[in-house]
């Protein structure tokens, strides 16, 4: 049996008065790929925003419910959300690189997190980039700028500077969604990889994204929200993928699965 | 792997001083801002209450100016600043809209290039050299004298860079898919000009414009050089004479008593207070048809 | 209209060949000639503005290259009537002048910008910060000459650094502005993607956002930097007056290029402008090399 | 369940129903004329039967392009991927079945060239009771309906007890009368082509089950087979 | 058999020096959705654009080769590229609407094309809306923006305006890459609808798009280009698009749409 | 062809290639297992034999579920999607195959309680062609050998002459002696499924051909079976 790296119990996400997606309780083991899936609006982006505390950025954002990582409450008042982020490191739907050179995208963690050794660093770097197969294809260009590289190698180089930082969680928000096809077989084969050393989240409307890397699917969808009369998002069924793709349990999954959108 | 416990007191909060600090130190400075406006408002209001005192709103209406009778009507130097503002702006909107279409819609790649430098380059030659060229040359040399006409031909030289440098980067913001859609509906280049590059452009263009008007407004040195400096000229004859507030200010504050710098710094409020509106319209309209393009 | 009845159009199959040819008509000969009154446009401005520059060069580089380099280290001579060089003292009044309202414009201007668009977004505060900036950024340059007059000069007296301080209060607003500009187009999935690696926010604006800005930024700042060697009224009312060099920022009289060559363009006699010519140049090259820098440093870094 | 928002894969499926309908029906019609074949011992008929089963070798064919290109077009889950794979072990049976309806029909031309034997054996009811249950399972498998198909699954048992009845009274007829073998050698045949089309019908059952349910009946319950 | 519409025979298309695709032949028939799908950088967009002369708006480019419309050479002097553009419509990889209200949007194809009756106008915008099925949705909001509709309703839109021009051929780049899975769905259906009225291409990096909408389908790849030794696309192979699929005639192609890609 | 670039798709098509040859084996093991109990009159052999056919179906029941996840997950198209609806084919006739080496299990525990035929008939060679073309078919879809494949199906002539020659002489026994019905019905059963057996290995075979062929030579050629 895995062990359940994230809790969540009835967690509810706000915008202002807004309530962006409700009823969502899961559980996210080690070791393995979990996918949300769900159209437009049904909040599964939210919920993964939930998980670095990246939604104190946001002003009027507002996570109810709870929210536990190995147990601790990440919400609770005394939490560091800058300590919570490097544990739970994050990977954007744009491939975002700083405008800096390869080398210092990738330090970027690491310096913030005190490393200040040029060997150490140089280490890191190396072990992240060949972590996330780039290192043979950038090693002789370290330094030149990382906006050089093409959009599937510049989403490598974000997932790089992800795992430099060590996190225990790589949470990846459409990581593919705007690379093509080759790209994208490139980054779904590291998440692969990946899952030996870390937990990944990975949210994404690409469905067959979904049955093809990961281990445990959510579905989530959007419906009218009883409480507040507006369209909200709502967590419908979790399960394992193959179980997921060739036999959901609810039958909204399987209208959505099998493209019966209404 | 560390227990629970533990992973509960490394995620603890640690104090961020540095962070807080920072952040008061960035609010200081913009509020700044807010302090230097305060003390223009207030130094001004101050120093022009005695001339305002004397002469009530008679300044703002008495087209009467003069110095040795302590008399100070401002209405002919208000005049002549919306005047010439006015030739300049009629001259220079048209002129620098059209560049800025030619440079965004129809140079090739290579002569856009060029031409950008120079209207860039064009929009930072300094408004002194401008009225050395306007006393000098257009007003001596060519015969023009110092008149309305003169001075917003002036202005109007000296803005259509800063217009159309403006307008041409508004422009240029396009985005290549409407322009694209226009023309894959079968549009020629005008129509699709007029169906996207314009509608597009509406709140930049404004917002050049005005601040074109402003520059015109508020422009003492060449206005200084070249509008001739006639006292009390309210006329729509472009080739009189006429004076300006900027310019009244720079020719007449060396030698002025106290009671006449006064109704200098008057001079000055009522200008600031003109372009305060001319900015607030601006920025209305600007605004509102930014609402309108994002489709609210 | 609802209740117009509306039939499904027949397919459109033609085989037959289609005409596709161009012929005349009066939507491309519209075009063609919008075409035609644009570049009307650039010849109605090209040639007031290549008269000016003209005029500049030819009239001010025999000026300069007289007894060369005489114009830039001379003082300027006291009896305006006499002809020859120099400008060395305005050239130095208006470097005081300028860079001392750099140093207290642009970093002031900087951290203002990076209040509002990253502290203040739409709050209250920052709304009226950003408006009282527009407002400021229209003040006259004369009222601006004034005000330091009113509050500086008459106490302190005249001094570079008088013009220094009318100068900078034109150059906040304008690198505010164009600070917060180059800001805002930082992406905001670059300040995540520094949330996300741990960066508190102080870091994230000193080593993520300021170095993305940078470029635009300093453009910016050299723009505003350029357009406040060429102001002249401000310095009217601060700067003073001088023909000796006065290399002391915060005491003394000083000059300024802008300055002679307002004088001399009043004055009819042919030495003094002649000067002002000179001066003219040495202005305008003055504002064009920062703007070609300015324009290098944001294509550089495109 | 909604209909598919792309109409065009709606249809494709509706097409691949009706054809394994359509399929299933020939395989039934086979069954009763080669039955018929039999009793009348038209020679006829059972050519015919024969000639027919290429029909159902052409079903087979066109009915996997069609899942095949579904599947390769449309990238199915869930239940719909069900219905396909069904569709493909579907169509083994029903072309099973008419290879047999096929054997059966032979055998009537076998038979028909020796003299009949005296007291008929009823192979009739142990036919009609197959017929009985393929119909059965062709309905239920156009109106989903997994309870039916469960029916069907269970009554095959009574298919292998009627068969083996059968048998015993075809071998007391050879031990009372030996000349009668070469007779009764081809109605085993028909007997035991009869109990193969009955576990045909038990797969097809299993499989409407499989797809309706979504659990895996094949082979859990009911024991081996053979 | 069905007319052929466009029959392309050894399209090369370059950019300044640079050749962006080579070896281009095929023909394209009426009443069918013909996909163009491959790689990024295979060209496939380029050809597209190639089809109603778009390459005119851009310095440099130049088409090769013989681009026949139904007999008649594109690229021959004589032939007005706006008198193209209105037989052959395209819709844009992000719904563009103009910043005008929907009516505008629609009726700006025909008002160029000078119809200036309102009556002629409302009901070329509702049986375009119609056609676009999208009338229902916005008919009590004709007049407001364009922009304030959804990411499916604008592309939706979009296509609204390109057949209100009654365009013979509609050419669509990349339609749904911006869109979620269900808005993809009804766009994909709307094309279906759309073939019976018109001949569609689409270029898509979604290969389930092109197998789930198409008739024939284009595979291009990206290769060195033996003439100038710089990487550059070609034509790999056009085929039915269930063949293309189920048992494609070229390795390159079965290597790509099954996901071996090296 | 090149591997994957999704090395968890290439793994469970590994996967399933590898339970494919496995349950192939499994089967031809089975008719091994079944002929010896048969001629050695191995009771024990023979019980054996029938309790392994759950392993078979059991087989079938994980490699459909293995198949039916790999269309789920990955949308296999062109090759991929062949070979896995090949699979699913495949799997039904090695099912069979099993089921009638349990059969032939069945038969061969009847026969030893009867006394041994006098002049034994040479079930043997047909068992061993059989075998043989079991063999050759799954060799064929190991190395993806599509010539060795159609020679597998040519062979499948030989096995139904082999048959038919041996069903004459089983009848010609029970004319000469009637009494040896009851244990000459038995021959004749394990004859005929062992033509089956070639049958479904035929089968195998043309399944072979298509998936590596991409065309369909199942009914074309070869005529009508039964």
């Amino acid at each position: 049996m895995s062990t359940t790296v994230f809790e969540l119990a009835d967690v509810e996400i706000f915008y202002g008065k807004y309530r962006a997606v409700r009823a969502v309780t899961l559980d996210v083991l080690e070791h393995e790929i979990t996918a949300f899936i769900g159209p437009s609006g049904c909040g599964k982006t939210s919920v993964l925003r939930a998980l670095d505390r990246m939604h104190d950025t946001v002003a009027g954002a507002r996570v109810a419910g709870s929210v536990r990582y190995r147990g601790v409450d990440l919400y609770a008042p005394d939490i560091s959300a800058t300590a919570v982020r490097r544990r739970i490191g994050m990977v954007f739907q744009k491939p975002n690189p700083f405008p800096k050179s390869i080398y210092d995208n990738v330090a970027f963690g690491p310096r913030v997190s005190g490393t200040k050794s040029k060997a150490d660093l140089d280490i890191i770097v190396e072990k992240s980039l060949r972590g996330a197969a780039l290192w043979d294809e950038v090693k002789d260009r370290l330094k030149s700028s990382a906006l050089g590289l093409s959009g599937g190698q510049q989403q490598r180089m974000c997932i790089a500077r992800t795992i430099a930082i060590e996190p225990e969680v790589v949470l990846m928000d459409e990581p593919c969604s705007a690379l093509d096809p080759i790209a994208t077989a490139h980054i779904e084969e590291l998440m692969r990889e990946l899952k030996s050393r870390f937990t990944i989240v990975i949210v994404t409307h690409n469905m067959q994204q979904a049955a093809r890397v990961s281990d445990h699917t959510a579905f989530f969808t959007a419906e009218q929200d009883p409480k507040t009369a507006t369209r909200g998002g709502l967590l419908v069924e979790v399960g394992a993928t193959a179980q997921m793709f060739s036999n959901p349990k609810d039958e909204r999954t399987e209208n959505y699965i099998t493209g019966r959108f209404g | 792997m560390s227990s629970s416990a533990n992973l509960a007191v490394e995620l603890r909060t640690r104090k961020r001083s540095a962070d807080a600090a920072f952040g008061w130190v960035a609010r200081g400075s913009a509020a700044f801002v807010l302090l230097v406006l305060a003390a223009i408002a207030l130094t001004m209001t101050a120093r022009s209450a005695p001339v305002l005192s004397a002469m009530g709103l008679d300044f703002f209406t008495s087209t009467q100016w003069s110095p040795p009778e302590k008399v100070y009507g401002a209405l002919p130097f208000v005049f002549g600043t919306l005047f010439t503002a006015s030739i300049a702006i009629a001259f220079a909107v048209p002129v620098s809209i059209g560049v800025a279409l030619f440079i965004t819609q129809v140079a090739p790649p290579r002569v856009r290039r060029y031409m950008i430098y120079a209207i860039d380059l064009l929009a930072a030659v300094p408004s002194v050299v401008f009225g050395l060229w306007g006393v000098l040359v257009l007003s001596r040399d060519f015969g023009l004298g110092r008149s309305f006409l003169t001075a917003g031909i002036i202005l109007a030289v000296m803005i259509t860079p800063i217009i159309t440098s403006l307008s041409r980067e508004v422009m240029e913001t396009t985005p290549q898919a409407d322009k694209e859609a226009a023309i894959a509906l079968g549009a020629t280049r005008w129509e699709m000009i007029k169906a996207t590059v314009l509608p597009h452009s509406t709140g930049g263009l404004v917002g050049a414009v005005m601040l074109g008007l402003g520059r015109a407004l508020g422009e003492t040195i060449a206005a200084a050089l070249v509008i001739g400096s006639a006292l009390g000229q309210i006329t729509t004859n472009p080739l009189a004479a006429g004076n300006s507030m900027p310019a009244v200010i720079a020719n007449e504050w060396g030698e002025a008593g106290t009671l006449h710098k006064s109704a200098l710094i008057a001079l000055a409020m009522t200008l600031f207070v003109i372009t305060i509106l001319v900015n607030l319209i601006a920025n209305a309209i600007v605004a509102r048809a930014q609402r309108r393009m994002r489709g609210a | 209209m609802a209740t117009t009845a509306v039939t499904a159009a027949a397919p459109l199959t033609t085989s037959s060949t289609p005409d596709l040819r161009s012929r005349p008509n009066w939507r491309a000969t519209k075009s063609a000639l919008m075409t035609g009154v644009m570049i009307l446009c650039v010849a109605a401005i090209a040639i007031p503005l290549v008269a000016v520059l003209g005029t500049v060069v030819s009239r001010g580089i025999g000026e300069v290259l007289r007894g060369f380099p005489d114009f830039f280290t001379s003082d300027i001579p006291v009896v305006s009537r006499r002809v020859g060089p120099g400008m060395g003292p305005a050239i130095v009044g208006t470097v005081l002048a300028t860079g001392g309202a750099a140093l207290l414009a642009v970093p002031l201007g900087i951290l203002g910008a990076v209040y509002l668009n990253e502290y203040g977004g739409r709050s209250a505060f920052a709304r009226t910060v950003r408006f009282m900036t527009a407002v400021m950024a229209g003040v006259p340059s004369i009222v601006m000459g004034l005000f330091i007059y009113l509050v500086w000069t008459m106490r302190m007296g005249y001094s570079a650094f008088g013009g220094s301080l009318a100068l900078a209060c034109l150059m906040l607003p304008v690198v505010i502005t164009s600070s917060e500009q180059m800001l805002k187009l930082v992406p905001q999935t670059l300040r995540e993607a520094s949330y996300a690696l741990g960066a508190s926010k102080s870091r994230t604006i000193a080593t993520v956002v300021l170095p993305a800005a940078l470029p635009g930024i300093v453009s910016g700042c050299l723009l505003a930097i350029a357009r406040a060697a060429g102001e002249t009224a401000p310095l009217m009312f601060a700067v003073g007056a001088a023909t000796r060099l006065n290399p002391n920022l915060i005491f003394e009289a000083n000059t300024a290029l802008s300055l002679q060559i307002f004088e001399n363009a009043n004055l009819a006699f042919e030495g003094a402008q002649g000067r002002a010519w000179g001066a003219a140049l040495t202005l305008v090259a003055l504002a064009f090399s920062l703007t070609l820098v300015a324009r290098l440093i944001v294509k550089r870094f495109k | 369940m909604n209909a598919h928002t792309n109409k065009e894969f709606e249809q494709e499926l509706r097409t691949l129903r009706e054809r394994l309908a359509t399929m299933g029906e020939r395989a039934a019609t086979q069954i009763a004329l080669a039955m018929k074949a039999l009793v009348d011992q038209d020679d006829e008929l059972a050519r015919e039967v024969i000639a027919n089963d290429m029909h159902m070798d052409r079903d087979e064919n066109e009915i996997d392009e069609l899942a095949l290109q579904i599947l390769a077009t449309r990238q199915p889950v869930a239940g719909d991927l069900r219905f396909i794979t069904m569709g493909l072990k579907f169509v083994v049976d029903l072309e099973r079945i008419g290879d047999l309806a096929a054997g059966i029909a032979k055998r009537a031309l076998e038979l028909n060239r020796l003299p009949t034997l005296d007291s008929r054996i009823d192979l009739g009811s142990l036919a009609n009771l197959v017929q009985k249950n393929l119909n059965a399972a062709l309905d239920s498998f156009v109106k989903r309906d997994a309870d039916r198909a469960t029916a069907v699954i269970a009554a095959d048992i009574e298919i292998d007890r009627m068969n083996a009845s059968l048998f015993s009274a075809l071998l007391a007829h050879v031990a009372t009368d030996p000349a009668t073998v070469t007779r009764v050698l081809p109605l085993t045949s028909v007997c035991r082509y009869l109990e193969r089309i009955g576990d045909h019908v038990k797969n097809l059952s299993e499989q409407v089950v499989y797809m309706v349910r979504a659990r895996d009946v094949r082979h859990r319950q009911l024991g081996t087979k053979g």
